[in-house]
């Protein structure tokens, strides 16, 4: 296996990659403090809602705009809103020879055993398709989305799936607030254990959900990329949860992404991978426009 | 503090409540053998409970720093992080003071019995060594503070290393022993002055006292040769 | 006097022993209706119990149980009835009620240390209840807290957090409180019996509590050091338990050089001789309940208590019997095994006393004999299987299996809570004035003696099979075939706990509605039937102590009242009860 | 009354024979060599408990039964020989008995723990962790890498902690998560456990240790019979301690060379 720290699986890491992937956002320069930041100090609040008041003036349209469309989209599924604001997408590639993944021994619990006996499932660390792509990468933008769509909140819930001790997605992206479901199709006891950044805002969780338990409807307080989780009922069981403000995708295994509503405006696009951390470049997007934005990792 | 004019009556022999007073809580005739009773029962005196007591509390004291020790040993052999760490001086110092306090707690005690024999007539004098021996014992308590203080300089705190959490987890746990032990000399003080001391109230106390003062002397070489 | 003095914050040692059965009484419930959860899950493991996620939402999400729930209930079970049922009941609560009385005392002479005796062991027990509704639950790591599982902090799971330190916490209490006791029972022993009333001459009940005591009074003491120890390890981030590179969720933990061993040395050195204040007590009562109901002094009085000193003493040099497979030195492994097959020979000789002192009696039937004798068929159903467990090369199958579990459940659980329940069927008419319904008794008796066979026999062959203890499932495939058997012992224990309830019925019904009891039901002859009203008065004995003329058993004689003489009573016997 | 409860001693007693009697549930089958001794001194003991368990408890009936309603006119008596009789008898017979089980139980108990492995037994290392076994074959060389405990990553599967890249030990070692053994071939298991405390549990090898974190144990066996057996933790170690087991294959030489195979290939 590869001996690059950041192959290191190790939260204090993410700490860091938390750290540089959000920095900008934390501390904002005052204009462009969120609204919904409940981190404010008592000194800070102050200057915040001063701020506001000016961000109210500035972002006037966009608020009223953004508010309608947040409805049209309720509404109408998000398809009218495709008009005013643009794309970004683009697709992260693998050069050099991808690290060897080790094979996954499920012997200790027959049944997934069984269920993987005809394909053995590896280590995901880095998944790279058939055509150097890189799947399970998350991009987001990290800089540049105002407040308002960026503390918008999807009104879907996406659910993490306990399947075959695998976690279906291997990696999830979500919203701030976003609720998101985790199931245990798996006719077994698992434990969800995620472990964001010691000392973080996001709180440690270890729960278990026997065969049959409804499912585990939660969702994170603040931006962090990525959350670890594991089972430990299944050591080998491991998957992500990117919990950040604004649009964002994952990788197919072909390494393409599309960040979806993506109001007109300049960014610092940041791409995040298990394995080989974070990456980021600015973008333009234009009213309607779709802009372009790859990435490239370098197998070390 | 206390005049001299009613001493006499202030200090009693526990003897003296003996009798079975109905609604006394405290006490019962000592076993003597009934006219036809059977010899196996002969003894003649049973001390007042306090004087037994105590040596049933510095019993489970004993237990109870046992348990440290033989943890601290353990402790040692299990891991090579076993550092070295050289005891405040102060230390020293507030041995000697508790050693002192011993010794004005004995001289109190004796002017006591002195009293009770009928030999020494004033009770003022064992009051004003009693409160010595209580500034004594306090001035212990906050020379083990010192002590602690001098440590968190060097930057050894209670999980810095294995010497260090056995420094503090047995000073303070002596320390609030030695505490309890204020407590004890307050009371007695109270009651020679207010009410009615027993000497086995005294006593008592002075034996947890020295208890103290040896339990320290224990540690102390323990600390000295272990860490 | 008012009424918070006179029943709650009372100096009475009545008072304080009736407080202490109460606290017993709650949290053997409590106990019972969590190990009644458990069983309902090891039978069926995907059973929805209704209401569950009241108890815990985390613990029962659609009412079925995680498996951290499932030894979270279990760690509480076990803490609640091994310290505050076992403990208490046999020991604080009857001990506080009759020593002084049954030595001719007004009192205890601290009255104050045992009033705070009692609150602070309450207070334990609402801190250790309190832990089911802090963070995320109580601790799951069994009632031995082996470290580091114990040490590491919340990474370990569920409860490892808040929990254990709640846990820790209201043991540290407790130890507080029994040491309290302790002082004051043995005070009261040694400087309280009235005027004639020798040591040889004590009831057997009272040497029970003193040899209690005794042992309580250092287990207890080192017990509580452990938990400070293991307070800090997780508070103050010291290392005395934890060792260095523990790798938790791939997260490196930050403790080092720790020693896992010393917190199973620590804990055992106090485990062992728990086991004994639990039952010796009980032995007292046993023969006290006995001797009275057969109407002929035991075969011995002094054998009898030496047999019971020799269990305290033995009981210090076995703890590591506990620890043969845990890496300790296989030699200390011998060493500890010869003293714990050694301590079979006063238990042997406690029984054989017991069984040869029934040759010859009048044996009086009531509930309190059922129970005495059903002790005594409990205590050697669980005694024999020690001979297995003793042996370190059993051991290597037997230990941590079901086998263990049935041992100390009818040693130390079922015969302990027979003793309680025969001490509570024989006073009861002393404590409350009303006799109890001896009908109901008799019920409550049937459903617990087969019962708890039904539930505990089994355990044994399970854990010959190989079945493990502290499993909330089996997925393991060779104890598939024992799920049947769980089954059964489920369907049992419900049956059995469910007959407690008539006991309940019949002690509160009793307390209030009982037929009024004369002073000397049973035509007792010690202390406690001579008292001048019943239930006695403030001062035990109003204003004159009795004096005591002769030895505790005086049955079988001829007298003026009967078959007996009673201790205070001046009356010329030929003692039936010399020779010992 | 009295006479069903003599009744019901007397039928639970033989209720709880039975099954013992009859082998109902039993140890597994042994299949380790030192196991022989074990299971002589676990039927001799349930011989003497069986005795001593039959007898006290119908003796305690029949006193029960016998005791409990006295002819008309019978006085209290004592038992011949009183106390010192049955203190003897106690002493003679328990003592005479748990001396007995005590000294052929050192027997069975030093071939496991007090006989050294042979040079030439084959070294297994298993690393216990929340809540899975994990097994090392120190591959050709027959050396163990080291372990690097802050190198340790399940999610990577690297859970030894091995540094392949820079140790040339580890680079052959081969670790998995099932267990396979020769047959007739001494193991010699190394023990350490990644976390709290475990313990390795085979009925049918006859073989229970904890794992001590912080303590390097080991234990050595040989297996006669093939089959897959169970490995299962007796320690209690945390939520997932009920589900945490492994499989222990005994092969013949030949299938386990090429398991061995097939496992290095899966690295």
């Amino acid at each position: 296996m590869s001996r690059d720290p950041a192959a290191e699986i190790s939260p204090n890491l993410f700490g860091l990659d938390q750290a540089n992937g959000l920095k900008p956002i934390n501390n904002n320069p005052p204009a462009r403090q969120p609204e919904a930041n409940n981190e404010a100090s008592a000194a800070r609040g102050q200057e915040t809602k001063f701020m506001k008041t000016r961000c109210k003036y500035r972002f006037a349209p966009a608020f009223s705009v953004l508010l309608l469309l947040s409805f049209v989209a309720v509404s109408w599924n998000a398809k009218v809103d495709a008009a005013a604001t643009g794309k970004i997408t683009g697709t992260i590639k693998l050069t050099g020879t991808p690290p060897h993944q080790k094979t996954i021994d499920m012997s200790k619990e027959p049944f997934c055993a069984k269920e993987h006996a005809a394909n053995p499932v590896t280590t995901e660390g880095v998944v790279a398709g058939p055509n150097g792509g890189l799947k399970w990468v998350v991009v987001y933008i990290s800089e540049g989305l105002d407040p308002a769509s960026a503390n918008q909140v999807p009104s879907v819930t996406p659910t993490f799936d306990q399947k075959n001790c695998q976690y279906i997605p291997h990696v999830m992206a979500v919203d701030v607030n976003q609720h998101f479901k985790v199931v245990n199709s798996d006719p077994h006891s698992h434990n969800i254990h995620p472990l964001p950044a010691p000392g973080g805002p996001n709180h440690e969780w270890n729960k278990s959900q026997p065969q049959g338990a409804p499912p585990i409807d939660t969702a994170w307080t603040a931006p962090e990329v990525a959350i670890h989780v594991k089972c430990n009922i299944h050591p080998w069981m491991s998957g992500y949860m990117a919990v950040v403000k604004g649009p964002s995708a994952i990788s197919d295994e072909n390494g393409s992404y599309t960040l979806d509503n993506v109001p007109p405006g300049n960014y610092t696009l940041t791409a995040w991978q298990e394995t080989y951390g974070a990456q980021t470049q600015k973008v333009t997007v234009g009213a309607g426009a779709t802009a372009k934005a790859d990435f490239t990792y370098r197998a070390k | 503090m206390a005049s001299t004019t009613h001493e006499p009556q202030r200090i009693e022999e526990q003897r003296e409540r003996w009798r079975p007073v109905s609604g006394s809580g405290n006490g019962g005739p000592r076993n003597l053998v009934p006219s036809e009773g059977d010899p196996r029962a002969v003894k003649d005196y049973s001390p007042p409970p306090s004087s037994t007591g105590i040596w049933v509390v510095l019993a489970s004291i004993t237990m109870t720093f046992a348990a440290f020790t033989s943890a601290l040993i353990v402790r040692q052999g299990s891991a090579a992080d076993w550092r070295h760490l050289t005891l405040p001086g102060i230390l020293y110092v507030n041995t000697l003071v508790l050693l002192a306090s011993s010794v004005t707690l004995e001289v109190a005690r004796r002017q006591v019995g002195a009293f009770m024999r009928g030999v020494g007539t004033q009770v003022t004098n064992p009051t004003r060594w009693l409160y010595i021996t209580l500034f004594l014992g306090l001035l212990f308590v906050a020379g083990q503070y010192v002590a602690w203080l001098q440590l968190r300089s060097q930057g050894l705190y209670l999980a810095t290393n294995p010497n260090s959490s056995f420094f503090y987890v047995l000073t303070a746990m002596h320390a609030l022993h030695v505490s309890g032990g204020l407590g004890g000399l307050v009371r007695v003080i109270h009651r020679l002055n207010q009410s009615t001391l027993w000497k086995s109230t005294l006593d008592a106390t002075s034996r947890y006292w020295h208890f103290m003062d040896a339990l320290w002397v224990y540690l102390l070489l323990l600390l000295w040769m272990k860490l | 006097m008012s009424f918070i003095r006179k029943y709650i914050f009372s100096l009475d040692h009545k008072v304080i022993g009736k407080q202490y059965y109460g606290l017993a009484l709650v949290a053997a419930l409590v106990g019972m209706v969590l190990s009644w959860l458990m069983r309902i899950h090891l039978g069926w493991t995907n059973f929805a119990i209704p209401g569950l996620h009241f108890l815990s939402a985390n613990g029962a999400p659609g009412n079925v149980m995680t498996p951290e729930f499932y030894l979270q209930l279990m760690t509480m079970h076990a803490t609640i009835m091994v310290f505050f049922v076992l403990t208490t009941a046999p020991f604080a609560a009857f001990g506080n009620y009759f020593l002084p009385i049954q030595v001719g005392a007004e009192d205890m002479p601290f009255p104050h240390f045992n009033m705070m005796s009692f609150w602070v062991t309450f207070v334990g027990f609402v801190v250790l209840v309190a832990s089911f509704f802090v963070g995320d639950g109580p601790t799951l790591g069994g009632w031995t807290q082996y470290a580091p599982l114990s040490a590491v902090g919340a990474i370990g799971g569920p409860g490892e957090g808040t929990g254990v330190v709640l846990w820790a916490t209201s043991i540290a209490i407790f130890c507080v409180g029994q040491l309290l006791g302790s002082l004051n029972f043995i005070t009261t022993t040694l400087d309280m019996r009235t005027r004639g009333m020798s040591l040889w001459r004590l009831p057997l009940t009272a040497w029970g509590w003193f040899i209690t005591s005794c042992m309580g009074l250092t287990a207890f003491a080192v017990l509580m050091p452990a938990c400070i120890l293991l307070i800090l390890d997780h508070v103050a981030g010291t290392s005395f338990f934890v060792p260095s590179n523990l790798v938790i969720s791939d997260q490196l933990q930050p403790h080092s050089g720790g020693s896992t061993l010393l917190w199973q040395h620590l804990f055992w050195f106090f485990g062992h001789p728990e086991v004994y204040i639990a039952i010796v007590p009980g032995m007292g009562i046993v023969s006290h309940v006995l001797i009275t109901n057969m109407r002929k002094p035991m075969l011995s009085h002094r054998v009898l208590i030496y047999s019971m000193g020799a269990l305290a003493v033995l009981s210090y040099m076995v703890y590591g019997h506990h620890m043969f497979v845990s890496g300790m030195n296989p030699i200390s492994s011998l060493a500890f095994s010869f003293p714990t097959l050694l301590i079979t020979i006063p238990s042997t000789i406690i029984v054989l006393i017991w069984l040869g002192s029934l040759y010859g009696a009048k044996l009086r039937i009531n509930t309190a004999t059922l129970f005495a004798l059903g002790f005594i068929s409990m205590f050697i159903s669980g005694g024999v299987s020690g001979f297995f467990l003793a042996q370190p090369s059993i051991d290597i199958m037997l230990h941590a299996t079901y086998f263990v579990v049935g041992h100390f459940h009818m040693v130390m659980g079922v015969a302990a809570m027979f003793g309680i329940f025969a001490g509570t069927y024989f006073w009861f008419p002393k404590m409350f004035g009303r006799m109890m319904n001896e009908t109901l008794g008799k019920v409550h008796f049937w459903c617990s003696f087969v019962g708890t066979y039904a539930i505990f026999m089994p355990f044994h062959y399970l854990g010959m099979a190989g079945n493990v203890r502290r499993y909330q499932a089996f997925v393991v495939d060779y104890m598939h075939p024992f799920i049947p058997v769980h089954r059964f012992i489920t369907v049992a224990a419900l049956f059995t706990g469910a007959s407690q309830l008539i006991f309940l019925y019949n002690l509160i019904h009793s307390r209030f509605w009982g037929v009024p009891a004369t002073d000397n039901p049973w035509q007792g002859t010690s202390l406690e039937w001579s008292t001048p009203t019943t239930p006695p008065p403030h001062n035990n004995f109003g204003d004159k102590l009795p004096e005591v003329y002769h030895d505790p058993y005086q049955y079988g004689v001829e007298s003026t009242v009967g078959d007996y003489v009673m201790q205070a009573s001046p009356e010329k016997v030929k003692s039936a009860h010399e020779e010992a | 009354m009295a006479k069903v409860f003599a009744v019901t001693i007397i039928v639970i007693t033989i209720l709880s024979a039975i099954p013992v009697v009859l082998h109902t549930w039993w140890l597994a089958p042994d299949i380790s060599t030192h196991g022989g001794p074990i299971d002589e001194q676990m039927s001799e003991t349930m011989a003497e408990a069986g005795i001593s368990f039959l007898a006290s408890q119908i003796i305690l009936a029949l006193f029960i039964w016998r005791f409990s309603n006295p002819r008309p006119g019978e006085k209290i008596r004592n038992l011949p020989g009183g106390a010192p009789g049955l203190v003897a008898a106690a002493i003679m017979l328990v003592g005479a008995e748990v001396i007995a089980l005590g000294i052929f139980g050192v027997k069975a108990w030093a071939n496991v723990y007090f006989t050294p492995p042979q040079a030439n037994a084959m070294p297994v290392q298993v690393q216990a962790g929340q809540f899975a076994f994990y097994f090392r074959y120190p591959g050709p060389d027959g050396k163990f890498g080291p372990l690097h405990p802050e190198m340790i990553s399940e999610t990577s599967q690297n859970v030894f902690g091995l540094d392949v890249d820079h140790d040339p030990d580890s680079k052959d070692d081969i670790v998995t998560a099932e267990m396979a053994i020769p047959i007739n071939r001494e193991i010699h298991l190394l023990m350490h456990s990644k976390d709290v405390g475990h313990s390795f549990f085979v009925p049918e090898l006859r073989i229970q240790q904890d794992f001590v974190p912080g303590l390097d144990l080991s234990v050595h066996f040989t297996a006669t019979k093939t089959g897959r057996y169970e490995i299962v933790c007796t320690q209690l170690c945390g939520l997932g301690h009920y589900n945490m087991r492994a499989f222990l294959s005994v092969m013949s030489q030949e299938d386990f060379d090429s398991w061995l195979k097939k496992q290095a290939a899966m690295q």
